[in-house]
């Protein structure tokens, strides 16, 4: 059975995730994929790399989820991240959400997008023409 | 004898993905200051710690066994 | 080449929608799926059928992607709009909206699936355990 | 002559996918004066006019070769 929260080396299916929420009583599903960006403010990404600590990664992505039910208690909720080296638009998180009406959806995957970037151990490393960071410790 | 994990930046400064540690007890800021012994370039600015794969505070007892990962700031999604 | 807003009696494929919006400058895609939905208020759905206005829906889809384009000038859209007879759980719709940074992407798709079901010709007939109804009509 | 297209409730309450009316020039709302001589079990409730797949008021004067559709409440997404 595929994992619900997972972080992969794998490439990313939105449709997988979209399938693992699907259920008769779920009208909308709400996708947010986030893709590797090209430019952020006038400079060139080139490539990205991404760790985790995968364990804790996986599990708080479950207490997430968590979260989620007590917010919204006919959510249902399924998150991948990939991790290594991704190139410009590959996928590095799908968040999938099913509710039986389309507004839950939305807003219950922004809040997933606002949690995981707290507090899920992963760590994005920019790979620009002029050098390479990890995010939060970017030259100004 | 504790884990200790580093990732991301941290990883980079101490030139380690893990290593083991000798423990006869005390709290996570002691295993802070012994890090930083062992490795004077660590930058703590940000950093979050977890003990067994959750975030704890610095006052939280240590055993042997435990597994202790420092959480540079996270910027997945 | 894809249409990027398309009425269809084929299945919908999220990720062709994901795929076609796509782009360098993107690192947000939200993508909405509404699926048929077996439960309504204790009323059981057994199928659903969608019939179009095909020509004018697909016109009007491409005029509320140019409506997002005033609001949100970096976004890209790419619609799906089934019609004939699906099944519990098929998509009916798919919504992908890419922009540089997320927020946008999940209001600029709320703000389509709003607009979609204000005008685009497109209507849904429900099939019950006790009868069928174009929805709007039903009985009370 | 004018295209006439009927969708959902009122196609069936026409029992027609589209019909041909001949026409003399006159607005939209005289088109539909029309469609109720020709089918009085159609109910306007909600229903509004496209001319050439754009929605129009029924002022609008509608020509020989347009195509006139109804369209009652959408229920798409």
């Amino acid at each position: 059975m595929d994992k619900r929260y997972e972080v992969t080396d794998s490439p990313l299916d939105p449709g997988k995730y979209i399938a693992m929420v699907t259920r008769p009583e779920a009208g909308a599903v709400a996708t947010f994929t986030g893709h590797v960006r090209e430019w952020t403010k006038g400079r060139r990404t080139l490539s990205l790399a991404y760790e985790a600590y995968v364990p804790m990664a996986e599990r708080i992505l479950e207490t997430i989820a968590e979260e989620v039910k007590v917010k919204w208690p006919e959510a249902e909720v399924a998150v991948g991240h990939r991790i290594g080296p991704l190139a410009i638009s590959d996928i590095a998180v799908v968040v999938a959400v099913s509710t039986p009406h389309r507004h839950a959806s939305y807003e219950a995957n922004r809040f997933i997008m606002e949690r995981i970037k707290e507090d899920v151990p992963i760590w994005k490393k920019e790979i620009q023409e002029d050098g390479e960071w990890w995010k939060g410790e970017e030259v100004q | 004898m504790i884990q200790v994990l580093y990732f991301a930046s941290m990883k980079e400064a101490s030139g380690l993905a893990s290593e083991r540690i000798k423990w006869q007890g005390g709290t996570l800021g002691e295993v802070m200051e012994k890090v930083t012994d062992l490795h004077p370039s660590i930058s703590w600015d940000g950093v979050r710690v977890a003990l067994n794969e959750e975030f704890c505070s610095g006052t939280q007892e240590v055993e042997s066994g435990d597994i202790v990962a420092f959480i540079p700031p996270v910027s997945g999604g």
